[in-house]
């Protein structure tokens, strides 16, 4: 075989690994918007805040401490101990579940029946107010996340498949990350449950028929706010799944709340409501995109991946305005 | 007292390469007033203003102090910088962009109130050619040089001089732009992959950075073969990537670490007092560093101003002058309790941007320190004069400017 | 009762249709107007100027003309820093193509420019909708940015990129370059909002306007009782768009003076308009002017009250600005979804029932 | 009625208000809700109910009449709790269901404790089945599947044409199927109380027939009782036990659906029947009545 | 009675002689304004109408009927060109239709109501009704933008036509009132101010009277019959009310299941024993 055409493989194998870790993301936002009809802004900064207080109980770091410095005049950093990864996990986890229990309370409660546009605006608030929160809670200094997660080039692969190209050829075998493989494992498994319960489930049903109508739900006895405090919490989990995976590539801190920006054509493409449409709105936009910028990117300057996943998902939409998988939008009178 | 304003980033996107330099820079503030009384007996009055790293922010702070007699502004972003020029040269306040902001500046018969102390892009981009090139024995024909930059005014600043030391030393440049913010860049570092280049030079900035030293890490490119800009050579670039980012070098214009006479003044008078700026965890880093360069020359600027004018209450005008004459002895570096600590400096009235001298120096995981792996180098200033000199005489004519003729 | 309509009647349809029926605030209106271009113009600081108005006055174009497309005609767009690009790059285009172009004359241009690339980018609003044609809208944004940024073409091949806007003036008085006095920006400024904030009102009271509400209302009946989708689509696109380009060359010439595209005009730029108008309500121009006075004023003020009021540091004042912005738009949603100026409605019909409840 | 009697039936139903203690399980025929001079304004400033009072005993059919705008589906909201979520608010009276006050409760509570609504203008879930819409209104039900299956069939055998349509997406059936399917999904959570909100709107002639006669069966063997709100006046006063009238946010008259029915001006307005029978929609262009009872 | 029959039956003499069974001075019934051929709609596997023909004659008022789900609401929108059929023609004012946008055919002069009211729900009543006047406003969108002048001239003239209408129907204290607040019934009364504020050749009301009581429903009788009579409207009419239908209709077309069942006078349909079977039941007034 050679090189140029094992090339692309490369770039279509790497694409389709970084569209997972994008499917991660998005995911989150599909099960908000699937159970509510609420497009969640601040999805992004949620895998923000997780990350950032899943590190913060694994340092010891002491919560909100250049506050209660500057207040008290006190000198306190953090508690002196590390905490077990898992049990950090699981503070984290507890964490995000009392964050969805407080935006029931304080914001959604009183946004029954609200247009969409209307919940969206909710939501960017409550991302200023987090992006803003966190910061204060855990600091903006950049921190490194080290959940024992392997990253790098598997040299396996790259050994089995130097051969595959002439010797002299240049060819080094491929390079496949081993946090992509990881992360692609979790987003399927991810997926599948996911899929599952709002298919199959009783609360499931509940949360679809939630997204069509808020007044109807609550007429045949569906509390929305219960339904919201689950959504919320498993958006949180699964924030803390793409926050802790970013979070592992990059460090943690404030530009992690950007990913959301590489969820949206995502989103758009696999539709708004579908949670398989999350992963494979992944896999197209990271093959599309890096093959765009692989083939066509070194012509026009470079930097093209931002723009690219989105045209690509415009042109998509083009053709199916709600998405692969979305669900139909009923045009009536 | 004396007003300096600092415009600082301590949240935001940037606030990891903020927060560091904005302690550095109040701390050694504070050391003087502490020490010494101020300087020249005027005590120094830090102005903090926040900018985010923020342009629009960016402006409204410079009209809030500009009207409190503040002695010179150091905007911390290039894009505010490119915003403060043409304001501030009006206002009649000297803005000093840090080895960032308009590289052309450093033309002093165009622009009269900017100073760029250290040095410029451009002579970075020319001190790392220089640096690789003294690596491969002297010459870098037939090498290939990758870019990995930042794609924003900021990342595009070295393409034209690493363009036309490419005619000169028979390299080829490859280019790679990654958006901002930089969190994916595996299309960058597959063709970096594919293509081994000798060398890969960055220019990035925030995330970018680590997120690129961890690529790098995973593909297995020699780290010591991959040179960052000054500011994609901090603490908060390498960390993340742990153990991986073991060996990574950048250019920096002082030396790293915190074992300097000033350090241990500063740790006793200032921290263990209660008036550090931040926690009093940044000390020695290279943000940290930078900050105290800066506050260094501005001042030596002070003083030298009250004392080429007399008096200790000086004015911006007075500031911009003694910025224009600016001695920094190596002796005067170790005066202050900074022996060595960066080198000595000349600057004149065409030349703004004195001593552009810079070094490499290397990242060491274990130890989590930097040290300098080279000496001080000088750019090749037969590449960088001519585009300089071009770049500040198309602003002139853009803006009628009459250049200086600085005899 | 201060507030009334009571004994104002009108016998002709012109006076029944007039922007401000009831005398009291007809009043209030050129009571307005007044301080807006006699009185601050005299007191004008420059701080106040740079910091405060013009970047108010900037605003309230962009979000009269992200209200068009929003809040009159349905269309949710994140393109507006895109846009704003479009203006700005257009604008400076044409200041150095043509230097001896008066600038008023440019920044009308640029709007121009701007509405046929916004009409371009809102066709495939036919098809996409909602939250999926926010989304698309993106596309814009990031393409448009990329674009200024890669084609050297747009910033006149200078080395970095970066556009500054050369000095040009008005009847002699500079409005924009380093030299301009607070006073001459801020008329400039004020002198587009008034015009396109009357415009605007043309525009929404009469066909034009219900062809758009309509569609925004309901689209399918709107076609199927005559309304043409695509026309009505692509002019709310043009015209906003040639808000946005407007808004967007005076935010590059004459407030920021020099930009970079992927900074200044970035997504956030987009975000910002459009909280501007959710806050202060979709489909009202005085929710324009609310909208934009409280997302451009209120960080300012919680600055300078937090900083310099009670000195705190600048860390902990910049992390509870975004606190308590967060917290106040969502208050506001809370307290009235419907934006500012739906309060100010309601505040209105209680003032006409006042002292009586109901 | 005459109107002393009208006055009589009044102070009653005024001493009844305040009786504020109701049964907790009152016996057939006993009240089981009662809504006691309740105001209700939206938005803060839009006064729509200006003191409605009514009783719905356990076990009847208590219908609400009256014309557009009066405030029929404004006040069955109060009761179940929805009308939060338009903004609107019940600021005085009380609502009592078993003696326990809900007006400031969750809707979903209610539907737990047995009351449920059938909204006005159907408010199905577009994008479900209607078999999972009508798999939604058995969400509170603890019990098995089974018995959520069979109740399921029910619904199929009161609605063929449900069946038929039963997996395709409930946005994209007719009105009427729409109307059907918000009603099964109703009696799905197998109430105790149901707030029917103009059942039988869009529906053919002989549904609404049935649908009445499914009323009638469930009120009778299940003992569930009904408020319903209805603009078909006729079918209504038929198989109601009683009857309110609602005029611009008042009751201007009430009392046992027979009595109703015999009343003039009933007849006249909500009958469309005159002293000459019942009068061609024809010939109403040349006459406009005027209603007694306003002036 | 099988449908040919009442086809058969379905000529001018006959509802002439039901006018006057009323009591009312036979209306100017015309030759054929639409004509609705071999109609089949499918979507996906469900088929909505099944190969219906039926016209509609100038100035009559022709009712459509069914039990629900037989697609009546659905051969509106085959008309007014939301539907597009797979098979069969349609003949409007002499020529056969091509395929044709939704808003061109209401500029052609169809107007219509919908049975989920489809209000603009964010715009005034009187705003909803000057939407409804759109098709006719000339002035282009400079002058628009301008005001001043014949953008200006062109709104009151307009508006005094639709004062008229709002006089009609007796909304005047609705006037200003956001659409979205008001109760369901006058909601319905816009709805057709705004229909017949495109002064149309052809009327089409989907339910107009759904969800009124017996004073409403004549009060819409009213306006419906005076269209009719005073401009002459053709009206086709969607209605479960059978007492209106049978009062006011000149011909009722019968649907059941996408099929027609009958075609013909009301008291034809009336007899029609499939119609009772399908549709009617056994009947209660
Ligand atoms: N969300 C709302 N905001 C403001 N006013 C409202 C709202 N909903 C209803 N109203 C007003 O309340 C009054 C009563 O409305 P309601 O819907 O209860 O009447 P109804 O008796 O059910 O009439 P219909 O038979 O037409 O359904 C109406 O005048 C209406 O304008
Ligand atoms: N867009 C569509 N997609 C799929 N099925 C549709 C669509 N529109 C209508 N139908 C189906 O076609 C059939 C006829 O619907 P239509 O709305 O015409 O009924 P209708 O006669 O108006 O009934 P009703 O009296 O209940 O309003 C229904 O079974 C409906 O489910
Ligand atoms: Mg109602
Ligand atoms: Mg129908």
């Amino acid at each position: 075989m050679s090189a140029e055409f094992l090339y692309t493989i490369e770039v279509i194998l790497n694409g389709l690994l970084t569209g997972v870790m994008y499917s991660l993301v998005a995911l989150g936002f599909v099960l908000i918007f699937k159970a509510s009809g609420i497009f969640n802004y601040s999805q992004g900064v949620m895998a923000l805040f997780a990350a950032l207080t899943l590190v913060g109980f694994q340092d010891g770091q002491v919560p909100f401490a250049e506050l209660i410095n500057a207040v008290l005049g006190t000198e306190i950093h953090g508690f002196g101990w590390e905490m077990p990864t898992i049990l950090a996990i699981l503070c984290a986890l507890a964490v995000m579940l009392l964050f969805a229990i407080l935006v029931e309370r304080i914001i959604l409660k009183h946004l029954v029946n609200q247009e969409p546009i209307i919940l969206f605006m909710a939501t960017i608030g409550l991302a200023y107010f987090l992006e803003g929160f966190g910061d204060l809670m855990w600091g903006s200094d950049i921190k490194a996340l080290d959940l024992g997660l392997p990253q790098g080039g598997s040299f396996w692969i790259e050994d089995m498949t130097v051969s595959w190209a002439a010797e002299d050829s240049g060819f080094y075998g491929m390079y496949i990350d081993k946090l992509d493989l990881i992360a692609a494992g979790v987003a399927v498994a991810l997926v599948v449950a996911l899929t599952a319960f709002s298919q199959y489930t009783r609360i499931g049903r509940a949360l679809r028929a939630v997204a069509d109508d808020h007044q109807a739900a609550l007429s045949v006895g569906i509390s929305l706010r219960f339904i919201w405090v689950v959504t919320w919490a498993i958006a949180g989990f699964v924030a803390l799944v793409a926050g802790s995976m970013w979070g592992a590539k990059s460090g943690v801190q404030f530009s992690l709340s950007l990913i959301a920006l590489k969820a949206l054509p995502v989103l758009m493409l696999g539709g708004f409501t579908s949670i398989p449409g999350a992963i494979v709105g992944g896999l197209i936009i990271g093959v599309g995109e890096k093959l765009f910028e692989f083939a066509i990117g070194p012509m026009v300057g470079g930097a093209t991946e931002n723009w690219f996943a989105y045209v690509l998902a415009l042109i998509f939409l083009v053709f199916r305005p709600q998405g692969l998988f979305g669900d139909k939008i009923i045009e009536r009178v | 007292d004396l007003n300096v304003p600092a415009l600082n980033y301590r949240t935001g996107p940037y606030a990891p390469s903020g927060i560091p330099y904005a302690d550095g820079f109040s701390d050694y503030m504070t050391l003087l007033n502490e020490r010494d009384g101020g300087v020249g007996g005027e005590r120094i009055n830090v102005m903090e203003c926040e900018t985010a790293y923020n342009t629009q922010k960016g402006v409204e702070c410079y009209e809030a102090l500009k009207g409190e007699n503040p002695l010179v502004f150091i905007p911390q972003s290039t894009g505010i910088t490119y915003q403060l020029i043409p304001k501030a040269s009006a206002d009649g306040i000297p803005v000093h962009s840090m080895a960032y902001g308009r590289t052309s500046a450093v033309n002093g018969k165009v622009f009269e109130w900017v100073f760029i102390m250290p040095g410029t892009y451009w002579d970075a981009a020319s001190m790392m050619v220089k640096y690789a090139m003294e690596q491969e024995g002297g010459s870098l024909e037939g090498k290939k040089i990758a870019l990995v930059y930042h794609n924003s005014a900021y990342g595009k600043e070295p393409i034209r001089t690493l363009e036309e030391l490419s005619k000169k030393h028979g390299y080829t440049l490859t280019q790679l732009a990654v958006d901002h913010p930089g969190q994916e860049q595996k299309s960058q570092w597959l063709q970096i992959r594919r293509e081994r280049p000798d060398y890969v030079f960055m220019w990035g900035w925030g995330v970018m950075n680590s997120v690129a030293i961890q690529e790098a890490a995973n593909i297995r490119f020699p780290m010591d073969k991959f040179i960052g800009v000054w500011w994609s050579g901090s603490e908060a670039d390498v960390l993340p990537a742990g153990a991986g980012a073991d060996g990574y070098k950048s250019i920096t214009w002082h030396k790293p670490g915190a074992d300097f006479p000033a350090y241990e003044q500063i740790k006793t008078l200032v921290h263990d007092k209660g008036k550090a700026a931040g926690d009093g965890t940044t000390i020695g880093e290279v943000g940290y560093n930078r900050g105290v360069y800066a506050a260094v020359i501005v001042t030596e600027a002070i003083k030298a101003a009250q004392e080429a004018t007399g008096k200790s209450n000086i004015t911006a005008a007075d500031m911009r002058d003694a910025y224009e004459t600016l001695t920094i002895t190596a002796e005067r570096w170790a005066e202050i309790g900074l022996p060595e600590f960066a080198q000595p400096l000349q600057a004149s009235c065409a030349d703004h941007g004195a001593p552009h001298m810079g070094a490499i120096q290397q990242w060491n995981a274990s130890e989590k320190t930097w040290t300098l792996v080279s000496d001080f180098m000088t750019p090749d200033e037969e590449v960088v004069g001519p585009l300089i000199e071009e770049d500040s005489m198309a602003y002139a004519a853009e803006n009628n400017i009459t250049p200086r003729t600085c005899e | 009762m201060l507030y009334r309509e009571a004994g104002d009647y009108k016998t002709s349809y012109v006076d029944d249709a007039q922007t401000f029926p009831i005398a009291f605030d007809r009043w209030r209106y050129y009571v307005v107007l007044v301080v807006a271009f006699a009185i601050i113009p005299v007191f004008i600081s420059d701080y106040m100027a740079k910091s405060v108005m013009i970047p108010f006055l900037v605003f309230c174009i962009a979000a009269m003309g992200l209200n068009i497309l929003t809040g009159y005609c349905g269309q949710v767009s994140l393109g507006t820093g895109g846009f704003m690009a479009v203006g700005a790059y257009a604008s400076y285009k044409l200041m150095t193509a043509f230097p001896e172009l008066n600038i008023f004359f440019v920044v009308l241009l640029s709007g121009g420019i701007t509405a046929a690339v916004g009409a371009l980018f809102g066709l495939p609003s036919l098809r996409i909708k909602g939250f999926y044609l926010a989304v698309a809208t993106l596309a814009a944004q990031f393409f448009l940015v990329w674009l200024f940024n890669k084609v050297p073409w747009f910033f006149n091949y200078s080395a970095t990129g970066q556009i500054t806007a050369p000095p040009r003036s008005v009847f002699g008085v500079d409005v924009t370059g380093p030299e301009v006095p607070a006073w001459g920006a801020y008329l400039f400024c004020a002198v587009f909002v008034f015009l396109l904030a009357w415009l605007m009102r043309n525009l929404t009271r009469g066909r034009v306007g219900r062809q758009w509400m309509a569609i925004r209302d309901m689209d399918i009946a709107a076609e199927i009782i005559g309304v043409n989708p695509l026309r009505t689509k692509l002019s709310a696109f043009a015209v906003s768009s040639f808000y946005v380009g407007i808004a967007g060359a005076l935010f590059f010439s004459v407030y920021l003076g020099a930009a970079e595209p992927t900074e200044a005009f970035g997504i956030n730029q987009s975000f910002l308009v459009l909280f501007m108008i959710i806050i202060g309500g979709l489909g009202s121009i005085f929710g324009c002017f609310a909208g934009a006075a409280f997302m451009i004023m209120m960080p300012v003020l919680l600055k300078n009250l937090m900083v310099d009021g009670m000195g705190w540091p600048t860390t902990i004042a910049t992390h509870f600005e975004f606190v308590i912005v967060g917290a106040l738009i969502v208050a506001f949603l809370i307290l009235e979804p419907h934006g500012l100026a739906q309060l100010w409605r309601l505040m209105k019909e209680k003032l006409r029932l006042w002292p009586f409840p109901h | 009625m005459t109107d002393a009697a009208l006055a009589e039936a009044k102070a009653a139903a005024a001493v009844a208000t305040t009786d504020a203690e109701l049964s907790a399980d009152p016996a057939p025929g006993e009240p089981l809700l009662r809504v006691s001079n309740i105001e209700v304004i939206y938005n803060h400033v839009i006064l729509v109910l200006k003191g409605v009072s009514l009783t719905v005993p356990k076990g009847g059919i208590t219908a609400l009449l009256g014309g557009n705008g009066a405030g029929k589906t404004t006040t069955l909201k109060a009761i179940s709790g929805l009308l939060k979520s338009e903004r609107g608010e019940v600021t005085k009276g009380r609502i009592l269901y078993r003696g326990r006050d809900v007006a400031a409760g969750d809707p979903a509570e209610l539907v737990k404790s047995g009351v449920i609504q059938v909204m006005e203008g159907r408010h199905c879930f577009e994008h479900l089945t209607v078999e999972e819409n009508l798999m939604t209104g058995a969400y509170t039900r603890t019990g098995g599947r089974a018995e959520i299956a069979r109740d399921l069939e029910m619904v199929y055998t009161y609605f063929p044409r449900l069946k038929e349509r039963r997996s395709s997406l409930a946005g994209y059936t007719s009105g009427g199927e729409q109307q059907m399917c918000a009603i099964g999904r109703a009696l799905m959570s197998r109430p105790e109380t149901v707030l029917l909100d103009e059942p039988s709107m869009g529906l053919a002639p002989q549904l609404v027939e049935q649908i009445f006669e499914i009323v009638k069966s469930i009120n009778e063997k299940e003992g569930v009782s009904f408020l319903l709100a209805e603009q078909n006046t006729n079918v209504a006063l038929r198989y109601a036990h009683y009857g309110y009238i609602l005029e611009s946010g008042r009751v201007v008259m009430d009392g046992e659906a027979k009595a109703l029915r015999e009343n003039q001006d009933v007849k006249e307005f909500y009958l469309g029947m005159s002293d000459q029978g019942r009068k061609s929609f024809r010939e109403v262009r040349s006459y406009r009545r005027r209603k007694r009872w306003l002036s | 009675m099988s449908i040919h029959a009442a086809e058969a039956a379905s000529d001018d003499v006959a509802y002439a002689s039901q006018e006057e069974a009323h009591g009312i001075e036979p209306r100017r019934i015309g030759g054929t304004v639409m004509e609705m051929k071999n109609i089949t709609l499918r979507f996906g596997g469900v088929t909505a109408i099944k190969d219906i023909s039926f016209d509609i004659k100038e100035h009559e008022i022709r009712a459509i009927i069914g039990p629900n789900g037989a697609g009546k609401s659905s051969m509106l929108n085959v008309i007014n060109g939301f539907y597009h059929p797979q098979e069969g023609e349609i003949w409007f004012r002499g020529a056969k239709r091509g395929p044709m946008k939704p808003y061109e055919i209401a500029q052609q002069g169809i107007a219509r109501t919908f049975q989920n009211i489809a209000l603009f729900k964010g715009m005034t009543t009187l705003d909803n009704i000057m939407t409804g006047r759109m098709t006719m406003m000339k002035t282009n969108f400079w002058q628009q933008a301008m005001w001043w002048g014949s953008a200006q001239r062109e709104e009151v003239e307009h508006r005094r036509r639709v004062e008229e209408i709002i006089d009609f129907l007796e909304i005047q204290a609705i006037r200003k009132t956001p659409v979205g607040r008001l109760p369901y019934g006058l909601q319905k009364r816009v709805e057709l101010g705004r229909a017949l504020a495109a002064e149309p050749k052809l009327l089409l009301l989907d339910e107009p009277m759904a969800g009124m009581n017996v004073e409403e429903k004549e009060d819409m009788c009213r306006f419906i019959l005076d269209v009719n009579d005073e401009f002459g409207t053709t009206i086709a009419l969607i209605e479960h009310d059978m007492g209106v239908v049978m009062d006011i209709a000149d011909r009722v077309v019968v649907l059941d299941y996408g099929r027609k069942i009958g075609d013909g006078t009301p008291e034809e349909v009336r007899a029609n024993q499939d119609v009772i079977d399908a549709y009617l039941g056994v009947s209660h007034d």
